[in-house]
């Protein structure tokens, strides 16, 4: 190495980036400082680096200038940095004599004076040069992968995503947290701006995906563990009792109306409450899978018979007439327990969806305060023609004189609520301004009643979408400008007694307005999951501030994470409209499909090892390494690490007290001389 | 008929203005302001005002200084803080209101014949010059000096707080009155 | 032209976590010092004391170290590792009388890029407080006052042998052994 | 326990009903309250108005005098008093100008000014320090039957809800049930009463009253029960008017301290209820002769 060292011939560009550096960074006072350092042989500023005349000059330099070593100062390394190894290995050089200085993202972006900016780029560029004299030839480490897949999450986003690498032939695992696959979408009416059926689209997806041989899908089931890393993932799934035999039901729902429970009584989650089903149920008409389930809550046999776990147990306390129903087919077993499926898989898609925002927390709207104050969620079902209510808006409170339900004649639909707030949410959840259009317009078919919708801003930057709020505009739905200060149920005129009045700033026109309406929904914002943290540490991923996923670039990677071999897709990156949720369901199998079909992954040769005759066998290290990847031989008195255990993390090399231990590419002489050298220019 | 041109032109904005309310610690997030109207939709009192608490902050932001110190709006503003807790943007707007009606009265141009400010200042100078304030002279003196005619309707009302023994036209005075004169004088000199 | 002193920070950043967030603050357009160099590591678990007492011994006022928060490190555990090793060298440090504030581990997640500014600025505005480490100086001094007690010992009597003028001068070095066995 | 008590000009002027009962019913529940000495006017929402600085000046040297006499807490029951000692001391704290301000202030008459002495309202202290049981112990004389709306007013949860929800307050709902009272639904029960523009502005400032008094008629209660003085006198003082614009709206409007001594056998007469413009009717269970035994369940 030494003798290598003698020889270095360094090549160092600093790119403009146009004006994203030039503008803070004096770009050709760093490359004349830089072409003073020791072993630099040529250093010049240019444009554009990572364009392809920026590459082929650092090819041409290598062979004409005979370097052996290459450092670029222009973005972040996890932006470009393979780009230019890849530059590197063409001119020639084992890409590992690379090395990259961030002056974007760490200085001319968060940096406001040019002197500071450019001295700052000096010092890291100086000792990337000091760096990159010890850069050593190394080998790209490839690792096979696992052809099979898991999607999380059975919504839109999850099920296009295992549709779409079913059909290229992968095996997909799909896990549901809910008995059925659907998510909200299942929930929906119509979709917007086209009202076509929410259900007449997404049902055929879902029986599909319940049929697809390529597809095992695991409903009411969730991911509990998942260790490995990319191509060779082993998850480990817990499915959940559901009480019924999936291999022995076949949806024929006779212990449904078989049960000891003549009439549903129980609070219904898939109609948000506004229908009631019974302890053995099927969530809705179209689930899928087609199987029902025991809620053991509520179900007389396990009623008030808990282990000491608080788990519910059998208390054979029911007359069982579901048992008797179902008959020779068997289906149903009390004494379920639940299991846990291990499985591996090489890539996994997160599409875990979102929640909405809970609208209690805006006391001021009323909502669990006035019965006749709504969430969007209910409107979707109540307008339902498969709704508790067959699709008739009819109104929690109030009867008309004659006892019969009461229909809405004029309707408030607040805009907003939870989000661009910075007490809630400060996002902006997209797709309100557009869902809340689409509840207008059904509401006004349904009821005829007058509906009004108070925004803040209109947001419809998507195909048809305007010309959808203008058909609104058309069909006399009336639109109100301003944030709605509160709803009350008390009347200063006789035309507000008994309705609710939502006291608002109509601020096109400059007054304020007491406006009465019989109903009012609450456009609540999309939030992510109550579980997202825990869901995040599961795959390893990280969160925005917000709590949404995070993807790995915000543009140019939008389904990748930080883990590779995980994508994301769906709502739970961030608030989206279905055409949306599922282009990127799409491009999330495609990366996952990129990894299959190349059959193999290029890692970072970053691992460590042990420098056998320097190492004292203190064993310190050994217990350090998460991965176990560190082996002592008792025998020899030494430590050996397993290279292909090893994840490159450092941890046991910054732990050695005898420092036998090297990291690749991050060698303890190779970070001393990154100090010294930012260390070296003031 | 009288026509008032309602177009306003650059030279109608203070330029500065704004700036220098939302520079004012406590103001600052004026800034973030989306013009939602949620102040105006919760104030109870915002039906009463020449311009809605929304335009009141859009003014001071563009500069309208005249328009908005010589508002009634900020006089009507009763500190109930309903704008402030509920402000999407956590914009202190009962404190923006606040700043205002101490710009309108240091400079005087506050709406003539509005008891509000008045009211305001005859308490100050109560507070200054005894310590404590008696709420019947008080109003006594505000009626004075804003709308005599006023006072004559609050008779009623006068004797029927004689009757239940809540009526006092005695000064109470506190006895560090000086000591408090001199620390309110401090701030004068600070300034 | 004579330059406002401004103390330098060299900054260990681990790359999942708090080299993101850096690059989250860039992208950002947020504004801080422009004091700190920042060294990217793959976990903090990776820093080894020798590295912060080599940067201090080279000059440096200030010594960031930036990992995931805990429970969400890359690679399960690497930052309690980094946080262990740093208890000891803060005692370590106090023994050398280097102020608490100089060396800093934080907690920062790659959606953080608001910390980044915010911890940066504040140390900045510590060390601007502290003035300069200079530790380099002070080894000069350090050596030419173990040199003047040589030569008086050897004045006085010729043999007392000096073991802690070996220490004094690569405090670095001896530290290795001390702290590496966590 | 005890309290440096700070009654504010109100509670010595026109709501000396509210010192009335509330003196004896705290010292009934063993609480001990200390006036504070030479305390000054806090100067209410006025004083904001015209010179913030002083405004602070003023309201601090009260705090600064219940440090210099050693009590670790201030007792503010007018709601005006209470906010405005409590934001003196946030801007103090958030805002270096206002701090340097109050420290000269102070220095000139060689006071001193720490900001952590906490203020804090009569309902604070019952539910936090007092506690429920304590109260219901003490009811000798249920209020049953009687339908109270709770009225908070404004300024004890905004801006800064210290010891209640702010949307919702239950700290004066929970000592009414304790009393025995029937707690009515009220809605509006942060609602603004029309503070001083009931008397600048009487248009704009009795529509607010009429609002809550028509309301809590229209809810079914007896009587109002408030915290504050100048909501009382806002809800009391002006049924002329407001009839005479509106409707007719007369209910009753007295201080929940007032209901408390009520239902701990105290008189009527001891409670000053006979100050209300608008009389409450006798309760059955008042303890109308017995004056001896009041007068020892007060001792």
């Amino acid at each position: 190495m030494q003798s290598t060292k003698e020889n270095t011939r360094i090549g160092f560009y600093v790119c403009h980036c146009g004006h994203n550096i030039a503008a803070m960074v004096d770009c050709a006072d760093v490359a004349k400082y830089v072409k003073g350092l020791p072993n630099v042989v040529l250093s010049r500023d240019y444009k554009y680096m990572c364009s392809d005349p920026g590459q082929e000059l650092i090819q041409k330099d290598i062979r004409e200038y005979n370097l052996n070593r290459v450092v670029v100062a222009s973005c972040s390394p996890l932006l470009h940095e393979h780009t230019f190894r890849s530059a590197t290995a063409a001119g020639g050089l084992n890409p590992y004599y690379f090395h990259m200085v961030n002056i974007r993202e760490h200085d001319s972006w968060v940096h406001t004076d040019r002197g500071e900016a450019t001295a700052k780029a000096k010092a890291l560029a100086h000792a990337a040069i000091d760096r990159v004299a010890f850069h050593k030839a190394l080998e790209t480490k490839t690792v096979k992968i696992n052809p099979d897949a898991l999607v999380v999450g059975g919504g839109i986003a999850g099920i296009h995503a295992a549709m779409t690498l079913a059909n290229a032939g992968k095996k997909v695992y799909l896990v549901e947290r809910e008995p059925s696959i659907g998510g909200h979408m299942a929930k929906f009416d119509k979709t917007f701006p086209t009202l076509d059926c929410a259900a007449c689209i997404l049902t055929p997806k879902m029986s599909e995906v319940g049929a697809h041989p390529n597809i095992t899908l695991w409903s009411y089931s969730e991911v509990a563990q998942v260790d490995g890393y990319v191509g060779n993932y082993k998850v480990r799934v817990k499915r959940k009792p559901r009480y019924i035999s999936e291999e022995r039901c076949i949806g024929c729902m006779d212990c449904i109306s078989q049960c000891v429970f003549k009439e549903p009584k129980f609070e219904d989650e898939f109609n948000e409450g506004l229908g009631k089903r019974k302890p053995v149920y099927i969530p809705f008409p179209q689930a899928t899978p087609q199987i029902v389930v025991i809620d053991p809550n509520v179900c007389l046999n396990f009623k008030r018979a808990k282990g000491p776990d608080g788990t519910p147990i059998v208390s054979d306390k029911c007359k069982k007439t579901c048992v008797e129903a179902c008959g020779d087919k068997n289906a149903i077993d009390f004494t379920q327990k639940e299991e846990i499926k291990e499985i591996e898989v090489g890539t996994i898609i997160v599409a875990t969806g979102f929640k909405t925002f809970d609208s209690k927390r805006i006391p001021g709207y009323g909502y669990g305060i006035y019965k006749n104050v709504y969430t969007a969620l209910e409107i979707e079902r109540l307008v339902n023609a498969s709704g508790p209510t067959g699709g008739e808006v009819i109104l929690r409170e109030g009867k008309n004189p004659d006892g019969s339900p009461k229909h809405p004649k004029s309707i408030g639909i607040i805009h907003c609520v939870g989000s661009r707030d910075k007490k809630t949410n400060i996002w902006c959840s997209r797709v309100c301004c557009m869902y809340s259009m689409k509840l207008a317009h059904l509401l006004k078919e349904h009821t005829d009643a007058e509906v009004y919708n108070f925004y803040i801003d209109i947001r419809a930057p998507g195909k048809g979408y305007e010309e959808f709020y203008n058909k609104l505009l058309d069909e006399g739905v009336h639109f109100i400008r301003g944030r709605v200060g509160e709803v009350t149920d008390w009347a200063m005129t006789p035309e507000e007694e008994g309705k609710l009045v939502i006291r608002v700033e109509d601020t096109l026109a400059g007054y304020v307005r007491r406006i009465p309406v019989d109903m009012v929904v609450l456009s609540s914002g999309l939030e992510p999951q109550a579980d997202a943290q825990d869901v995040r540490r599961l795959f390893n991923m990280s969160c925005g501030t917000e709590g949404f996923f995070l993807e790995r670039h915000p543009k140019l990677a939008p389904v990748n994470t930080f883990t590779d071999g995980i994508f994301i897709a769906g709502a739970c990156q961030g608030p989206r409209d279905i055409p949306d949720t599922v282009a990127q369901a799409g491009a999330a199998a495609a990366e996952a499909l990129v990894l299959i079909d190349k059959g193999y992954v290029e890692q970072e040769p970053n691992t460590a090892f042990i420098l056998d005759e320097e190492c004292s066998g203190c064993k310190s290290c050994v217990p350090l390494c998460p991965y176990s990847a560190i082996l002592y031989d008792e025998t020899r008195k030494k430590a050996h690490i397993n290279e292909a255990l090893c994840k490159g993390c450092g941890t046991c090399v910054g732990a050695c007290p005898s420092g036998s231990i090297v990291q690749n590419l991050f060698e303890d002489e190779q970070i001393f001389s990154e100090i010294q050298g930012v260390l070296a220019y003031d | 008929m009288e026509m008032t041109r309602t177009i306003k032109y650059e030279a109608d904005r203070v330029k500065g203005f704004g700036e220098e309310v939302m520079s004012v610690p406590g103001c600052e997030e004026l800034k973030d302001c989306i013009q939602c109207g949620t102040c105006s939709g919760v104030c109870p009192l915002s039906i009463y005002m020449d311009f809605t608490p929304r335009q009141v902050m859009e003014m001071t932001r563009f500069d309208f200084k005249n328009e908005v110190l010589g508002s009634k709006t900020i006089w009507l503003c009763a500190s109930c803080y309903a704008c402030t807790v509920e402000c999407p943007r956590q914009i202190k707007i009962t404190d923006i209101m606040y700043e205002l009606k101490q710009r309108a009265i240091k400079e005087k141009v506050y709406p003539r014949g509005l008891p509000t400010p008045v009211l305001a200042q005859e308490f100050t100078k109560m507070v200054h010059d005894y310590g404590r304030v008696n709420e019947i002279l008080l109003a006594t003196k505000m009626y004075m000096k804003t709308n005599p005619f006023a006072a004559m309707g609050m008779a009623p009302l006068g004797l029927g707080m004689i009757k239940t023994g809540r009526f006092s036209m005695i000064q109470e005075k506190i006895r560090g009155r000086a000591d408090l004169a001199r620390m309110l004088e401090t701030v004068d000199e600070g300034k | 032209m004579t330059k406002e002193w401004r103390p330098r920070i060299v900054a260990f950043f681990c790359n999942w976590c708090t080299y993101t967030a850096a690059d989250l603050a860039g992208v950002s357009r947020m504004k801080y010092a422009s004091n700190v160099r920042v060294i990217r590591l793959m976990c903090s678990g990776r820093v080894d004391p020798q590295f912060v007492l080599d940067a201090l011994t080279r000059g440096a006022d200030g010594v960031l170290i930036g990992g995931c928060h805990p429970g969400d490190c890359h690679y399960a555990e690497g930052n309690y590792k980094m946080l262990r090793r740093f208890q000891l060298l803060k005692r370590l440090l106090r023994d050398m009388g280097i102020e608490e504030e100089r060396v800093r581990l934080e907690w920062i997640s790659a959606a953080e890029g608001d910390k980044v500014k915010a911890v940066i600025n504040e140390m900045t505005e510590q060390l601007m407080k502290l003035g300069p480490l200079g530790l380099p100086q002070r080894f000069e001094e350090w050596d030419k006052e173990v040199t003047r007690l040589e030569e008086e010992i050897r004045g006085d009597a010729a043999g007392a042998g000096c073991a802690c003028a070996a220490k004094l001068q690569k405090p670095a070095a001896a530290s290795k052994s001390e702290v590496a066995h966590v | 326990m005890k309290y440096s008590y700070y009654p504010g000009c109100s509670l010595k002027g026109q709501g000396r009903a509210y010192e009335e009962s509330l003196l004896p019913v705290m010292r009934h529940l063993g609480i001990e309250l200390e006036e504070l000495p030479d305390w000054n006017c806090c100067g209410a929402t006025a004083y904001m108005a015209v010179d913030e600085g002083k405004a602070c000046v003023a309201a601090s040297r009260n705090l600064a005098i219940a440090e210099k006499a050693g009590l670790q807490q201030v007792l503010a029951p007018c709601s005006a008093c209470y906010l405005v000692l409590n934001k003196t001391q946030h801007l103090i704290h958030d805002y270096p100008h206002i701090k340097s301000t109050v420290d000269r202030a102070m220095a000139s008459v060689n006071l001193k000014y720490s900001t952590d002495i906490p203020v804090r309202h009569p309902l604070d202290v019952l539910i936090s320090d007092v506690g429920m049981d304590a109260i219901k112990q003490k009811v000798t004389h249920p209020l049953k039957g009687l339908k109270v709306a709770p009225y908070y007013g404004c300024q004890i949860v905004r801006p800064y809800a210290t010891f209640d929800d702010q949307f919702n307050p239950t700290s004066m709902d929970r000592i009414l049930e304790a009393l025995g009272a029937t707690v009515v639904q009220f809605p509006l029960k942060t609602k603004c009463c029309g503070g001083s523009l009931t008397g600048t502005l009487p248009e704009a400032g009795l529509r607010l009253s009429y609002i809550i008094l028509k309301e809590a008629i229209k809810r079914g209660a007896d009587v109002i029960a408030t915290v504050c003085p100048l909501c009382l006198f806002n809800l009391d003082s002006f049924h002329g008017k407001i009839a005479a614009k509106w409707e007719s709206t007369r209910i009753p409007t007295v201080y929940f301290s007032q209901l408390m001594g009520l239902a701990f056998g105290m008189t009527a007469k001891q409670m000053g209820l006979q100050r209300g413009l608008v009389p409450m009717k006798p309760l059955a269970s008042a303890p109308a002769c017995c004056a001896a035994r009041t007068a020892a369940a007060a001792s």
